[in-house]
């Protein structure tokens, strides 16, 4: 199984494609077994990977062209490897969730999903340049497929806007990926688009100020960072069930990670010096966002915009230049993936109930479908970051990290916390507390078997995670340090030297 | 007797699991309503156990597993019993174990009566982790558990719907458990940002490290550290200016309120400067600790204050609860850490003892709430009547009651302090607190029996009941008795604290001063409230419209200020942004995207198909790109 | 001198025929003109000593491309005049006239190309022709021939286009929509 | 003496002729006359370039623009026969298939 990258890359793909001839009665069954083994050969990946290790592991390579040094470059470390599994796991729940009366062509809607797990895994994995962008440019297609044909009434309007947005941003960030190739090219006469090859690289601090703009941009768009945000309550709003489930859970985090890789460690001053505009946007983003998710009036829209403000907190978290801050941050990527996930299905199932998602329209719910209820809860106290739940590891380490880089602005990130649980609290009011307020909600059902099957998975890991995060936390901050300690090596001016703080240091103080 | 730690840890949450795993959606069944009570009695046991064990040998500390580890920072499971966290525990699992079989009784009828069980247990396992965790992430776990599960009881009775505040002030169970959550978490911000500040200067969470650590930290930072922490305490203890959602949270059904908001979850607040005394002692923070003194006597004056007109049997008791808090935090404040603790725990059991008769009247009087509309009840509910009056007696201070001798040590520490002013409100606030408490009994259970024009049928409540309160009764007489025995079991823990031989000498006339407060406040109420015939009491229509009357009845008008300039101004705010999100920050992208629509609708005037023109295009493309490149040679 | 006289004699009368060519309302006319100014320009060849290069611009421009148009021209109605509507004719000669101005700018400017390289010397000695003649069968060997192609193919484009169904428009022509069978069969009978 | 200046401007200025027929001329006929004067002008440059350079690559350039243009305008005229045959007119105004 040395292999195993490309298998997982790979399979997806040739199962989509197999996928054209399955007949059609049997579309489901099918996406679920296929997503099962993936999401197995990655668990796979997990207990065959070097958790003590901090380097990247399962590293193939093979020279696509090699005058301009572009290659099938993949491998995994402990911060990709349990993205990667949380997208394959996100892709098997979503299928499983899928109600074979309410989506019509279902075969299609499989063939796209396994396209779109093939682009999630590659970009996770590429340490390349071109590659990464490939997959990251691939992995819009599928996604304005979704929205553009099972999305409500105006989803071509909301397709269009995700994909130019998206596309934009992107083709700025290749602009700063082929000048930095360009660049390392000046300095050792070699073309290569080799992402470790390019950590390598020195660059002045005022270079590194113009490539990080190019990359924030388009990762930016893709989190997607205030003011930039636009696009995603409209392509949740407009987009199916499964089609949000992905989009929240593992496409904003390519945003995220892509800092991560990228940002951080080829640019360190220049990371380190913006690291005030990105506290203010992300700080905006939180409250800001965190207060138009309270003035909803529709449930998933809430869920969107509360997206939007988590992911500010993982931004802060990013930047919090900290083994505490980054390892908290990456963690809240997979619980906030996991969790914003099953809200979003939930969401997904009481429209599939009852036709509406307007809060108005409910109320009492919680008397007549208690175990909805009930997991809705659970999900929200995660979402609120109640301690024990997997929310809380996420945010605490990451507000813990940003505190020695801002205290006021922590305390002001530290908000969400306060206004997250009102515009939560007040949703789930309004939605389940109080009388029945529509008498035809009356009559609606419980979960059924095949919803029971997707959620439940999620609430256990939301809990095993919250009680014991150190399986998952343990390779992410091996890998953290490690990244840490390159960034500090590399930096060039002292103010970031000072600034980032690998664990080493944190214990020579002591 | 790592092992007795544990039972008495996870015993509660066995049955929470139990009884809300498998009874979830099974009507009430009497299993869940023994195994739970029997569980929690273990856990008591356990407590117990553990406290003589640690009497005379001294704090047990276990490390389960960990938790977080990230970076520098580690952080276990790991579980502290010494005097302090005994003591607490011993507290919350016996009015616990009360409590659970209470509500057997109280919870009869109700079609949820499992799932209360499963979250009251939860609320315990919760609190325990808070008394029993060794460092302040596993406080914080158990700080927040306790508010979940405290917006889960509130909230118990969800399906009531939302009425105007003049109907009900709390307008529904699932806004007061909103409100009630909402306003921890914004204390919890403080307490969390107290936690960055101790890990980044510390480097530990750990208790006993932070603790050896703490005399060698700058100043600034140790009074940040203090007026963190005691941010987080206001919230969970009620303390102004976030008291509101206290008297709120009295949506509850009686047995929570008994439980979470006066005998423990409020007291969490309390034990956290307890826990913290190390800190709150140091010269350094001596200001904070003045503070919290300062506003623990505000408190405790400003809630008598308030309970003086309420109409409201459990509210009365509520914002007697408040009052006492700020005792406690007065006594904290001023350094006397043990009787702080010592008052907590006496507090515990006559306000829980308070609350369960309350319940008991409610019970009898079909959940209605208005002493006004009730009077004359001790014919039919004696035990009761016992009961209340007993607790009551405690309230006020009255020897030989518990309440008695925590009260007046706290009062004497003031004194002892030489902050007269404190002392003086102290004192005052003891005499309304006996006029306000047995106001409340005697319109309940003394004088003309006005419930029978309102058509109520009172009847006592279930034996077994009342038998289960008797220790809470019994402990509400004795705990003062064993003051000397429980100062030498914590004095090994917490600080000492002595009164000055000056102190000592006006012992006396300083205890007859408080004494003859609460007793004219006895009197008071006696002679306003309790008579009957031709003296009945009668409602004073001039009173009632006086400004002070309701200044009182209103809450100082804060509840109506939080609606006005922070509920209404955040909603409008929001909504506001909402409309900037969409015709602002949106409509610059579409006005972006539109634009380019627009030059491209223009610029196809250009592909009109004529050949010619074409040519002109092009032809003054030439022309520019021939002076572009003639500019350019010039200029190169 | 005289190559002084010379040049101002041809490009005066360059420029105007090709004006009469450029401004003429009546296509033979401006012919007549171009055919003209072709010739004077192979008197610039052959100041310029490009006595090969004036012999084939006499051959292929004056001699074959103007009987080309002059035949093009008898199957359009070459007496009545086209009426041109001239939309916006300032503009026209204002591009043109700044063209003008450009190039002059440029050229009468201090040559820029002081240091071109000589790729193919003039060899000494060798009359013009010879020498074209062995660039043009050595260095230039591969382009001559593709050239030699490219006309080939011109030819055969033009007589196509021109010649094939004088009868009915090219372009027009759709094939009836027939199935396969039928289809073949207007084949055979074409071809019969 | 006649300097390479005079020969570039000349054939600037014959380029410019030919540039105000092609912009000005509707008659496809002569539009195709004045392309031809342009080609001449370029044809011109070319020579005297390479004569004060003493380089026989710009008569070689100019040989061959001779030979493109002599196989434009055999296929342009065919294509001008094909058209006016379809619309019986060359005016540009009323031929204009392409609009977008």
């Amino acid at each position: 199984m040395e292999h195993i990258l490309s298998i997982l890359i790979f399979f997806p793909l040739l199962a989509g494609i197999l996928g054209f001839i399955v007949d059609k009665e049997s579309a489901r069954a099918y996406g679920i077994s296929v997503a099962a083994i993936e999401f197995l050969l990655s668990l796979w990946l997990w207990f065959s990977f070097d958790t003590n290790s901090a380097d990247m592991q399962f590293t193939e390579f093979l020279p696509i062209i090699k005058e301009f040094g572009i290659s099938y470059n993949v491998a995994v470390d402990g911060i990709s490897l349990f993205i990667v599994i949380m997208s394959t796991m996100i892709t098997l729940i979503g299928i499983i969730s899928l109600n074979e009366e309410k989506i019509d062509n279902m075969k299609n809607m499989i063939v796209s999903l396994l396209f779109l797990e093939m682009t999630m895994v590659g970009v996770f994995v590429s340490l390349d340049a071109i590659i990464f962008y490939l997959f990251w440019e691939l992995s819009l297609v599928p996604m304005l497929y979704i929205i553009g044909a099972w999305g409500g009434p105006t989803r071509v309007y909301a397709a269009v806007k995700f994909f130019l947005y998206t596309f934009a941003g992107s083709l700025i960030m290749l602009v700063g990926l082929l000048a930095i190739a360009y660049l390392y090219h000046l300095e050792t006469s070699v073309w290569t688009f080799n992402l470790l090859d390019w950590y390598q690289l020195d660059l002045s601090v005022n270079l590194q100020f113009w490539l990080f703009l190019a990359l924030f941009i388009g990762f930016a768009f893709k989190v997607p960072m205030f003011p930039f945000h636009t696009w995603l309550p409209h392509a949740h709003g407009q987009a199916p069930t499964i089609g949000s489930v992905i989009l929240a859970a593992v496409l904003l985090k390519m945003g995220t990670y892509g800092f991560v890789r990228f940002s951080l460690p080829l640019f360190p001053d220049a990371s380190v010096q913006m690291i005030p505009m990105v506290i203010v946007l992300s700080i905006i983003m939180i409250v800001y966002t965190a207060m138009v998710a309270f003035a909803q009036k529709d449930m998933k829209q809430v869920i969107a915009y509360s997206s939007v403000s988590h992911m500010g907190i993982i931004m802060i978290g990013v930047f919090a230049m900290n083994a505490e801050g980054l390892s908290g941050s990456i963690f809240q990527m997979l619980s906030h993936g996991m969790i914003s996930g099953a809200l979003f299905l939930l969401v997904g199932i009481i429209y599939e109930r009852t036709g509406t998602k307007t809060m108005s329209k409910f109320g009492g719910l919680a008397s007549i479908m208690p175990v909805y209820a009930t997991i809705f809860g659970v999900m929200l106290m995660a979402s609120v970051g109640l301690p024990l739940t997997i929310g809380f590891v996420g945010e605490f380490l990451v507000l813990l990290g940003f505190y020695e880089v801002s205290p006021i602005a922590t305390v002001l990130a530290g908000t969400s916390i306060i206004i997250g649980s009102i515009y939560m609290l007040s949703l789930f009011k309004k939605s389940f507390f109080g009388e029945v307020t529509n008498e035809s909600n009356r009559g609606l059902k419980d979960l059924n078997a095949r919803e029971i099957t997707a959620l439940l998975p999620l609430v256990a890991i939301v809990v095993w995670l919250g009680i014991y995060p150190k399986p998952i936390l343990k390779p992410i901050d091996n890998s953290v340090q490690k990244l840490l300690t390159d960034m500090e090596y590399k930096a060039r001016t002292p103010e970031a030297k000072k600034s980032i703080i690998s664990i080493k240091r944190a214990k020579e103080e002591k | 007797m790592e092992k007795l730690v544990y039972i008495a840890l996870f015993a509660p949450f066995v049955g929470s699991l139990f009884a809300g795993l498998f009874f979830a959606r099974s009507p009430k069944n009497i299993i869940v309503g023994v195994v739970n009570p029997a569980l929690i009695f273990i856990s008591w046991l356990a407590s117990v156990a553990l406290a003589f064990h640690v009497a005379e040998h001294g704090a047990i500390h276990v490390t389960m597993m960990d938790w977080i580890s990230a970076g520098a920072l580690h952080i276990p499971f790991g579980f502290v019993v010494d005097e302090v966290s005994v003591t607490m525990m011993v507290v919350v699992t016996t009015v616990s174990t009360v409590v659970h079989i209470y509500s057997n009784g109280y919870m009869d009828h109700d079609k949820s009566f499992n799932r209360f069980f499963s979250y009251l247990s939860a609320f315990v396992f919760s609190m325990m982790i808070l008394v029993m965790s060794d460092n302040f992430a596993g406080l914080f776990i158990g700080w927040e558990g306790v508010g979940v599960c405290s917006w889960l009881l509130i909230g118990f009775w969800y399906h009531k719907k939302d009425v105007t505040p003049d109907i009900n002030p709390a307008i529904s169970p699932s806004y007061a458990a909103n409100e009630a959550f909402i306003m921890n978490r914004i204390a919890d911000l403080g307490m969390l940002v107290g936690i960055f500040l101790i890990y980044w200067n510390v480097g530990s969470l750990q208790y006993d490290v932070v603790f050896k650590e703490l005399p060698h930290l700058e100043d600034g930072i140790l009074v940040a550290i203090a007026i963190a922490l005691f941010i987080g305490a206001m919230g969970k203890s009620a303390q102004f200016p976030l008291h509101t959602w206290l008297t709120d949270a009295m949506e509850g059904p009686t047995p929570v309120s008994a439980l979470i908001h006066a005998a423990t979850m409020v007291t969490a607040g309390v034990f956290l400067v307890i826990r913290a005394n190390p800190l709150y002692s140091l010269d350094a923070v001596s200001d904070v600790s003045y503070f919290i003194a300062a506003l623990g006597t505000f408190v405790a004056f400003f809630a008598a204050s308030m309970a003086l007109v309420n109409r409201d049997l459990k509210r009365i008791i509520a914002y007697s609860t408040l009052s006492q808090l700020g005792y406690m935090f007065a006594a904290a404040g001023l350094g006397a850490y043990w009787i702080a603790l010592f008052h907590l725990a006496a507090h515990a059991f006559f306000k829980a003892l308070l609350f369960l008769g309350a319940g008991n009247v409610m019970h009898a009087m079909d959940d209605e709430l208005d002493i006004f509309k009730m009077g004359g009840l001790k014919k039919v509910m004696r035990g009761t009547y016992l009961y209340m009056g007993i607790a009551s007696l405690a309230l006020a201070g009255l020897p030989p009651l518990a309440g008695y001798f925590s009260k007046d040590a706290i009062i004497e520490t003031a004194f002892n302090e030489g902050t007269y002013v404190l002392w003086f409100a102290l004192v005052f606030t003891a005499g309304l607190t006996a006029f306000y408490s047995f106001r409340q009994v005697f319109l309940t259970f003394d004088g003309e029996e006005r419930y029978k024009r309102f058509g109520f049928h009172p009847h006592e409540m279930y034996r077994y009941v009342l038998v289960a309160m008797s220790p809470l009764a019994i402990l509400a007489i004795i705990a003062g008795w064993f003051q000397d025995s429980f100062h030498e079991f914590i004095i090994k823990l917490l600080p000492e604290y002595e009164m000055s031989h000056h102190t000592h000498h006006n012992a006396w006339w300083l205890g007859l001063l408080v004494l003859f407060f609460a007793v004219s406040g006895i009197i008071i109420a006696y002679k306003k409230y309790a008579r009957k015939g031709d003296k009945a009491f009668k409602q004073d229509k001039k009173v009632e419209s006086g400004f002070f009357y309701k200044l009182l009845m209103n809450q100082y008008y804060i509840p109506a200020f939080y609606v006005e300039f922070i509920v209404k101004p955040y909603t409008a705010i929001s909504d506001k942004f909402w409309a900037i999100d969409k015709a602002v920050v949106d409509a610059t992208v579409d006005f972006i995207a539109k634009v380019i629509y627009k030059t491209g609708d223009s610029s196809r005037v250009i592909q009109n198909g004529n050949l010619s023109s074409y040519l002109n295009w092009m032809g003054i493309g030439a022309v520019l790109l021939i002076l572009a490149s003639a500019i350019a040679v010039v200029m190169g | 001198m005289y190559e002084f006289i010379a040049f101002y004699i041809f490009a005066i009368s360059t420029v105007i025929l090709f004006l009469i060519t450029v401004l003429s309302k009546n296509v033979l006319y401006a012919m007549t003109s171009l055919a003209g100014g072709m010739v004077m320009i192979s008197g610039f060849f052959f100041l310029l000593g490009a006595d090969f290069l004036g012999v084939v611009q006499l051959i292929v421009y004056v001699g074959a491309v103007m009987a080309l148009y002059a035949f093009a021209m008898m199957f359009f109605d070459t007496t009545k005049d086209v009426k041109e509507k001239y939309n916006s004719p300032r503009l026209v000669f204002l591009l043109g006239g700044l063209m003008a101005v450009v190039f002059v700018v440029i050229f009468s400017a201090p040559i820029i190309g002081e240091n071109l390289q000589v790729a193919s010397p003039i060899t000494n000695g060798v009359g013009n022709a010879e020498a074209v003649g062995i660039v043009l069968f050595t260095k230039y060997l591969v382009p001559f021939e593709v050239a030699a192609i490219m006309l080939l193919v011109a030819m055969v484009a033009g007589i196509i286009l021109a010649g094939k169904k004088m009868d009915e428009s090219l372009t027009t022509t759709v094939l009836p929509l027939v199935d396969k069978e039928s289809e073949d069969e207007i084949l055979k009978k074409e071809s019969r | 003496m006649i300097g390479i200046s005079h020969y570039l401007i000349l054939s600037g200025l014959l380029f410019s002729i030919g540039f105000i027929g092609v912009l000005r001329r509707k008659n496809l006929l002569m539009l195709f006359f004045a392309t031809e004067v342009m080609l001449n002008a370029v044809n011109i440059a070319f020579a005297a370039i390479g004569n004060y350079y003493g380089d026989l690559s710009g008569q070689m350039f100019a040989f061959f623009i001779i030979a493109v243009a002599a196989s434009e305008v055999a296929v342009g005229l065919g294509l001008l026969i094909v058209l006016y045959k379809k619309y019986n007119t060359l005016d540009l105004d009323i031929i204009s298939t392409m609009k977008g």
